[in-house]
C-alpha cells in the first residue's frame, strides 16, 4: 500500500490489507509475514548498497543468493530429473512387469498385458526398465568426473548429450528459423486493407504508404542479408547493399536498445513497489493503527524499508570512514 | 563542463532512484493504445471454443517476474473466465511456485476444480529437450503432478490429451529468455503444428516480430504489452481492476524514467562534443 | 500480369505434389520435407565448398572492419606501455561462441607476444580457465616467444555473473589496459563492461553473435563485430578449409533465401491484385493458384 | 578408441533424433487403426536420457561449488566468512528441500523436525495436522496424531487444506527478493551508461541512439502524448517494417551458423567438444 505516498501527502490512503500479517507464517497463501518482511527489506537494500560501493552487506547478500539459488536449482533438478524419470518410472514399469508375469503364469496366452507408454508408443515393461538402466549407467559415468578430472568415462554421456541436443536444435530451428521464415515473408507489397490516400484516417492506412513501407521492408531484408555475405567479392552493388544493410541493422539494434531500457526500468519499478508494500503500517514496529486512526509518519519511519535503510546507511558511513583510514588514497573505485 | 563529464556516476544512480520512488508514490495512471499484436493475442484466446485445453508454460524466474507476472496473471484470468481448461508446465526451475500461487488465488474465483479444470505439472529439466519431450508426449514426460505429487492417471483432464500434442488447442508461453518462446516455436510449433501465443520480456520482444503472423498468432511485448492486454481483459474482469490500475500507474513512472534516460544520452553527448571541440581549440 | 497461360501446368504440378505427398506419408511427415531439403542442400554445398577449399582453390573472405583494428589496438597499448585486456565472454565452454573465442584469443596472444605487451584474461569458469591458459600459451609459442607467457595474467574471478563483472571493472580501473577486447557470449553485463571501459579511455573492440547485447557494444565501443561476422572471424584468421567452406555454404543459402523472399512477395502481390480484380468482376487468372502452390512448397 | 566410441555415440544419437523428427507421427483416428511408429518411442527415450543427464550434470556443478568454496575457506581466502555463509545457506536449504521432497520416506522424528505439517480443516469444524502420504479419488491418507500413524480420511470430510511450506518460505523471502533486486541494478547501470558511454560518434551509433529514443518515447503514455501520437506511429513503423527486416536477417544468419555446426556434430566431423 502506498505508505511512501503518505510521507509525501499525496494520493488517498488505500484500504487496509484483507488479513493482518502474522509474525511468522509458513502458509504461502497467507498475507506475507512480518519476520519475512524484515528479511526481504534487508536483503533488497543490501543488494542496492552495491550502488554506493562494494561492501560487506552486499557481499553477504550476494553469497546468500548464490547459496540459495544453487540449492533451489539442485532440488528442482533432482526431483524432476532424477527421482521422476528414474525412481518413479522404473517403479511404475516394475509394477506392470510383475502384474504381467502373474497374468502369464495364470494363462500363457493372456492378451491383456500392460505396457509402458513411451512417447505414445506401447513398450513392454522389461524393455522400458532395461532402456532406462542405460541412462543410469551413463549418469554414473558422468559422475566419475567428481573423482577423476581426466577420466575417459564422462566423455560417453557427454557425447550422447551433444548428439541429442545438436540434432534436436538443428532440425527444429532449420524449420522455424529458415524454412518457415520464407513463408512469414510472403506478404503483398500493398496491404489488402489499405485505402486510397484521401480516404485514409492516417497516412499509414493509405495505399501509397503501404507500398513504401513494404518496399522498405523487402529492401532492408535483402540488404542486411547481403551485409552478412562474406565470400563473394564486394563490387559496387554488393557494397552499396551492404551499406544500406548496416543502416537497417543499426535501426534494429536501436529498437532492441529501447526495449532493453524499457525492461530494466520495469524491474526497478517493481522492486520499489515491493518495498512500498512493506512500508505499510501493518509491518511497522509502531504496530498497526487503531480503528479509525490515520497512520502517521512515525509508523512509516519505523517500517522495515525505512528503518533497515536508515540503519544500513549509518553502518555504511561508519564502515567507509574506517576503510578510508586503511586504504591508500586513489584506490580504484569500481 | 569538464566537471560534468567526470561526474561520479553515483549521482546518476541517485537521480534514477529518486525519480522512480517519488513518481511511484504519486500513482497517476497512464493509458496506452492497444497494438495489433496484443489485440491478436486477445482475439485468439477469445476465439477458442469453451472447454478447449490450453497449455500454459511458465518460463521465467524472479529476475524477470516484474515484467512477466502481470501478463501471466491476466492470461490465467482470461483463460479461466472463458472456461478454458489449463495444463501448466515450466521449463524454468524457479517458476512453479508462481503458478501454484496464482492458481490458488484465481481458480476459486471462477469455481474451478483442480485436476478437472486445471493441472500443474511443474518443472521439467533439459531446456530444448524438455520441450521436445512435452511435445512428443506429456504423459511420459511427467511421472506425477507438481501440486499433490499424485500419479497422472488420477487427473481426469489429462485423459483427453495424447502424444504429439493431440488434444491441446493452444500453447501460451510466458517467456523470459532461453529456454523460452523461440525454443517452443522450434520444437513444438512447427513440428506438431499447434498455434502459439506468447508474452515476453522487453529484451526478447524485437525478435518476435519475425515470427508473426504464421508461427506466432499474437504476442504481448514487455510491460507495455501487458498493460495493453490488461486494458482489454480488465474490461470484463473486475478482479483485474486493481492490477490494471497498478500497471497504468507504473506506466507514468516508466514514461519519466525514459525521458530521464533520453535526457542523459543527449546531455552526455553535448558534454562530449563540447569537450572535444574545446580540446581541439 | 497474365499468368493464365501457366494455369494448366500449375494444376498438373499441384496434382503431382498431392500424389507424391500421399505416397510418401507412411514414411515421412510430409510437412517437414522442405526442412529436409534445406538441411540436405546446405550439407551438400558445405561439403562441396570444403573440398574445393582443401584442393587449394582460394575462397576469399571480405574484410571485417573490427578485426583489422586488432593490430592497431595492440600496437597502441604497446606504445603506451599498458596491458591489453581480453574478456572471453560469460558462458561456459559448451557454448560454441566460447570455443571460437579461444581461437581468437590464441591469435590475440600471438600478436601481443610479438609486440611484447602483457595480456590479461579474466575468466568466469574453471573449465574456461584451463582452455584460456592453453590458448595464451600456444599463442606465445606461435610468436616464437614462449617466455612472454605469464600464468598469473589468466585469472579466474568468480562464477557469479555480477561478481565477475565487478572484478573486470576493477581490473579496468586499476591496471588501466589501453585496449579492451571482448569476444564471446555476453549477457546483461555487456552494458557495464562497455561503460567502464569507455570511462577509462581504452580502445574497445567487441564481438558477439548474441544480438540482444550488441546495441550496448555498438554504442560504447570503437569497433564491433556483429552477429554472423563473429562466426566468420575464426575462418578469417585461420583460413581452415572446413570453416571457410561452411561460410561459403551459408552465403549460397543466403542468396537463395533472398531470391525466395523476393519471389514470395511478388507472388503474394500478384495474388492480392488478382483477388481484387476478381472482386471487381474481371476473370480470375492463375496467380492465386500459383501463390498457393508456392506456399505449399514450404510446408 | 578413447575418441572413436564417443564420436560414434554422438553420431548414432544425433541421427536417431534427426530421423524421428522427420518420421510421421501416430494417427489415432485412422481407419483401419495404424500402430504408432516406433520412432516416437526412440525420440522419447533418447530425450529422457538427455533430460536425466542434464539434471545429473547440474548436480555435478553443485558438488564443484562445494569443493571450490571449501578449498578457498581452507586456503584462508579474504572472503572466507562469506564463502562460509554461502555453504551454510546452501546446505541448510538443501536439507529443508530434500526433507520436503522425501517426506513420505522420512523417519518420524526427522519428519516432525524438518517438514511443517499440513492442516486439514474438517467439515465438522475441527482441524487435523499431519503429513499426506497418498491421495486417491475418494480419500486422503494422512500421517497424524502423536504417533504419526497413517489414517485414511474420506474427501467429503475435508472442508479445506492449508499447506505450510518452509521450502517455499525460503524461496519467497530469500530467493525472490535477491534475484529480482540483483537484476534491477541494471536500471541504474543503463542510466549511468546513457550519460557516460553512449556516444553518437559515427553515423551508425547516431542511428542506433535515435531509434532507441523513438522506441523509448513511443512505448509510454507521456512520450506518446507529448509528440501528438507521432512517437507511437513512428515506433509502429520502425518495428513492423525496419526492425523486422533486420531481425529476420539476423535470425537466418544465426540459424545457418547453427545448422553448419549441428551438421558437423551429427556427422561426426566437429570434435572440439571432446577435447574437454
Amino acid at each position: 500500500m502506498p505508505a511512501i505516498s503518505l510521507l509525501l501527502q499525496a494520493a488517498a490512503p488505500a484500504a487496509a490489507p484483507a488479513a493482518p500479517p502474522a509474525w511468522f507464517s509458513l502458509d504461502p497463501s497467507a498475507t506475507p509475514d512480518i519476520l519475512g518482511a524484515w528479511i526481504v527489506c534487508f536483503l533488497m537494500l543490501a543488494v542496492y548498497s552495491f550502488l554506493y560501493r562494494d561492501n560487506p552487506f552486499y557481499k553477504f547478500a550476494e553469497h546468500v543468493f548464490v547459496g540459495v539459488g544453487a540449492a533451489w536449482y539442485t532440488l528442482e533438478n533432482y526431483e524432476t530429473g532424477v527421482l521422476g524419470p528414474v525412481r518413479e518410472y522404473i517403479g511404475l514399469a516394475h509394477g506392470k512387469l510383475v502384474a504381467n508375469r502373474a497374468l502369464l503364469a495364470a494363462d500363457p496366452a493372456a492378451v491383456n498385458l500392460q505396457f509402458v507408454d513411451l512417447g505414445g508408443y506401447p513398450v513392454q515393461p522389461g524393455w522400458a526398465i532395461a532402456l532406462r538402466c542405460v541412462a543410469i549407467v551413463l549418469s554414473l559415468m558422468l559422475l566419475v568426473r567428481l573423482f577423476s578430472r581426466n577420466s575417459w568415462a564422462p566423455r560417453w554421456p557427454l557425447a550422447v548429450m551433444v548428439g541429442i541436443y545438436a540434432a534436436l536444435k538443428m532440425t527444429g530451428e532449420t524449420q522455424s528459423k529458415l524454412v518457415l521464415q520464407v513463408k512469414e515473408t510472403m506478404r503483398p507489397l500493398v496491404s489488402p486493407t489499405a485505402v486510397p490516400w484521401d480516404q485514409a484516417r492516417h497516412v499509414e492506412y493509405s495505399t501509397g504508404f503501404s507500398l513504401f513501407a513494404n518496399l522498405v521492408f523487402l529492401v532492408g531484408l535483402v540488404c542486411v542479408l547481403s551485409h552478412f555475405i562474406f565470400t563473394y567479392r564486394r563490387q559496387r552493388v554488393l557494397g552499396a547493399m551492404s551499406r544500406v544493410g548496416i543502416v537497417v541493422l543499426m535501426l534494429t539494434f536501436g529498437s532492441m536498445f529501447g526495449y532493453t531500457v524499457l525492461g530494466r526500468i520495469a524491474l526497478l519499478i517493481d522492486r520499489v513497489a515491493d518495498l512500498d508494500a512493506y512500508a505499510a503500517p501493518a509491518y511497522s514496529l509502531a504496530g498497526p493503527p487503531l480503528a479509525g486512526e490515520q497512520p502517521g509518519f512515525g509508523a512509516t519511519l519505523l517500517s522495515p524499508p525505512f528503518l533497515v535503510g536508515a540503519l544500513m546507511i549509518l553502518l555504511l558511513a561508519v564502515w567507509s570512514l574506517g576503510q578510508r583510514g586503511r586504504r591508500a588514497a586513489g584506490a580504484g573505485q569500481d | 563542463m569538464k566537471n560534468l563529464a567526470a561526474i561520479d556516476r553515483r549521482w546518476i544512480f541517485l537521480a534514477m532512484g529518486t525519480l522512480v520512488v517519488v513518481l511511484y508514490a504519486l500513482k497517476i495512471p497512464g493509458t496506452l493504445p492497444v497494438n495489433e499484436y496484443v489485440q491478436s493475442y486477445y482475439d485468439t484466446i477469445e476465439a477458442l471454443p469453451e472447454g478447449s485445453i490450453v497449455m500454459l508454460a511458465a518460463d521465467f524466474d524472479p529476475a524477470s517476474a516484474a515484467e512477466i507476472e502481470p501478463m501471466y496473471v491476466a492470461t490465467i484470468h482470461h483463460l479461466l473466465r472463458r472456461n478454458l481448461r489449463v495444463i501448466n508446465v515450466s521449463t524454468w526451475p524457479a517458476a512453479p511456485p508462481y503458478t501454484q500461487k496464482y492458481f490458488d488465488e484465481i481458480a476459486p474465483q471462477y469455481g474451478k476444480v483442480y485436476g478437472v479444470d486445471w493441472v500443474e505439472l511443474g518443472y521439467t529439466p533439459g531446456d530444448d529437450v524438455a520441450m521436445g519431450l512435452i511435445g512428443q508426449s506429456l504423459k511420459s514426460t511427467f511421472s506425477t503432478d507438481d501440486r499433490n505429487h499424485a500419479p497422472l492417471a488420477q487427473l481426469p483432464l489429462l485423459a483427453e490429451v495424447s502424444d504429439s500434442f493431440r488434444g491441446i488447442a493452444l500453447l501460451v508461453s510466458s517467456s523470459a529468455g532461453y529456454p523460452g518462446i523461440l525454443e517452443w516455436i522450434a520444437q513444438v510449433g512447427g513440428r506438431y503444428q499447434v498455434p502459439i501465443l506468447t508474452g515476453t520480456t522487453a529484451v526478447q520482444t524485437t525478435a518476435l516480430y519475425a515470427y508473426y503472423p504464421n508461427q506466432l498468432k499474437g504476442f504481448l511485448g514487455a510491460i507495455t504489452g501487458a498493460t495493453q492486454y490488461l486494458q482489454l481483459v480488465g474490461r470484463d474482469t473486475p478482479a483485474l481492476h486493481a492490477l490494471l490500475a497498478e500497471n497504468q500507474a507504473r506506466m507514468l513512472v516508466q514514461s519519466w524514467s525514459h525521458l530521464l534516460i533520453i535526457g542523459l544520452i543527449v546531455l552526455g553527448n553535448v558534454v562530449y562534443f563540447l569537450g572535444k571541440r574545446g580540446a581541439r581549440a | 500480369m497474365d499468368l493464365s497461360a501457366g494455369a494448366t501446368w500449375i494444376g498438373a504440378a499441384t496434382l503431382w505434389l498431392n500424389e507424391r505427398a500421399l505416397a510418401l506419408s507412411p514414411w515421412i511427415a510430409v510437412n517437414k520435407l522442405p526442412t529436409l531439403v534445406a538441411i540436405a542442400g546446405f550439407g551438400a554445398i558445405m561439403f562441396a565448398s570444403q573440398r574445393r577449399a582443401r584442393r587449394g582453390e582460394a575462397i576469399e573472405i571480405r574484410r571485417i572492419n573490427g578485426l583489422d583494428a586488432l593490430d592497431e589496438a595492440i600496437g597502441r597499448a604497446t606504445e603506451m606501455g599498458r596491458p591489453v585486456l581480453y574478456v572471453p565472454g560469460t558462458d561456459e565452454i559448451k557454448e560454441i561462441q566460447t570455443i571460437y573465442s579461444m581461437m581468437i584469443l590464441r591469435h590475440v596472444a600471438r600478436k601481443a607476444a610479438e609486440f611484447g605487451t602483457p595480456l590479461i584474461v579474466p575468466v568466469k569458469n574453471s573449465v574456461v580457465l584451463a582452455f584460456a591458459e592453453e590458448a595464451v600459451k600456444q599463442g606465445c609459442a606461435d610468436a616464437g616467444r614462449p617466455d612472454t607467457f605469464i600464468p598469473d595474467n589468466v585469472r579466474y574471478l568468480s562464477d557469479e555473473q555480477f561478481a565477475y563483472c565487478a572484478g573486470i571493472a576493477g581490473i579496468m580501473n586499476r591496471e588501466r589496459p589501453a585496449a579492451n577486447i571482448m569476444m564471446g557470449m555476453f549477457f546483461a553485463e555487456s552494458l557495464i563492461l562497455a561503460e567502464t571501459g569507455f570511462g577509462t579511455g581504452a580502445i574497445q573492440l567487441a564481438g558477439t553473435a548474441r544480438y540482444e547485447q550488441l546495441p550496448f557494444f555498438v554504442a560504447a565501443c570503437d569497433y564491433t563485430i556483429m552477429g554472423e561476422e563473429y562466426f566468420a572471424v575464426t575462418a578469417y584468421l585461420t583460413r581452415e578449409p572446413g570453416l571457410v567452406g561452411t561460410i561459403r555454404a551459408s552465403d549460397v543459402t543466403k542468396v537463395a533465401a533472398m531470391v525466395l523472399f523476393v519471389l514470395g512477395v511478388w507472388l503474394a502481390t500478384a495474388a492480392v491484385n488478382e483477388a481484387a480484380g476478381t472482386a471487381a468482376g474481371r476473370a480470375p487468372g492463375a496467380a492465386g493458384e500459383l501463390f498457393a502452390l508456392y506456399q505449399r512448397l514450404f510446408g | 578408441m578413447k575418441r572413436e566410441i564417443p564420436i560414434l555415440l554422438t553420431v548414432i544419437c544425433g541421427l536417431l533424433i534427426t530421423i524421428s523428427f522427420f518420421a510421421p507421427s501416430s494417427n489415432p483416428g485412422a481407419v483401419p487403426p495404424v500402430e504408432p511408429p516406433v520412432w516416437q518411442a526412440v525420440n522419447a527415450e533418447l530425450l529422457e536420457w538427455a533430460k536425466i543427464l542434464f539434471a545429473v550434470a547440474f548436480l555435478l556443478g553443485i558438488a564443484n561449488l562445494f569443493r571450490i568454496n571449501l578449498k578457498q575457506i581452507a586456503a584462508g581466502h579474504e572472503d572466507r566468512v562469506y564463502k562460509a555463509v554461502l555453504l551454510v545457506t546452501m546446505s541448510g536449504f538443501l536439507v529443508v528441500g530434500l526433507a520436503d521432497t522425501h517426506a513420505r520416506d522420512l523417519p518420524r522424528p526427522l519428519l516432525a523436525a524438518l517438514v511443517p505439517a499440513r492442516t486439514l480443516v474438517l467439515s465438522d469444524g475441527g482441524t487435523l495436522d499431519g503429513y499426506v502420504i497418498a491421495r486417491s479419488q475418494t480419500d486422503v491418507t494422512l500421517r497424524t496424531g502423536p504417533g504419526l500413524e497413517p489414517t485414511v480420511i474420506p474427501l467429503e470430510r475435508i472442508a479445506s487444506e492449508t499447506a505450510p511450506s518452509l521450502k517455499l518460505w525460503i524461496y519467497d523471502k530469500l530467493f525472490i527478493p535477491l534475484q529480482a533486486t540483483m537484476f534491477s541494478l541494471l536500471a541504474f547501470y543503463v542510466a549511468s551508461a546513457a550519460f557516460r558511454a553512449f556516444r553518437a560518434r559515427s553515423l551508425e551509433a547516431t542511428l542506433l541512439l535515435a531509434a532507441g529514443c523513438v522506441v523509448m518515447l513511443g512505448q509510454v503514455p507521456i512520450g506518446n502524448e507529448a509528440t501528438g501520437g507521432l512517437a507511437g506511429r513512428a515506433l509502429a513503423f520502425l518495428m513492423t517494417y525496419v526492425s523486422t527486416a533486420g531481425i529476420r536477417a539476423i535470425i537466418i544468419g544465426a540459424t545457418l551458423g547453427g545448422l553448419a555446426t549441428g551438421l558437423r556434430i551429427v556427422l561426426g566431423i566437429e570434435r572440439s567438444y571432446l577435447s574437454e
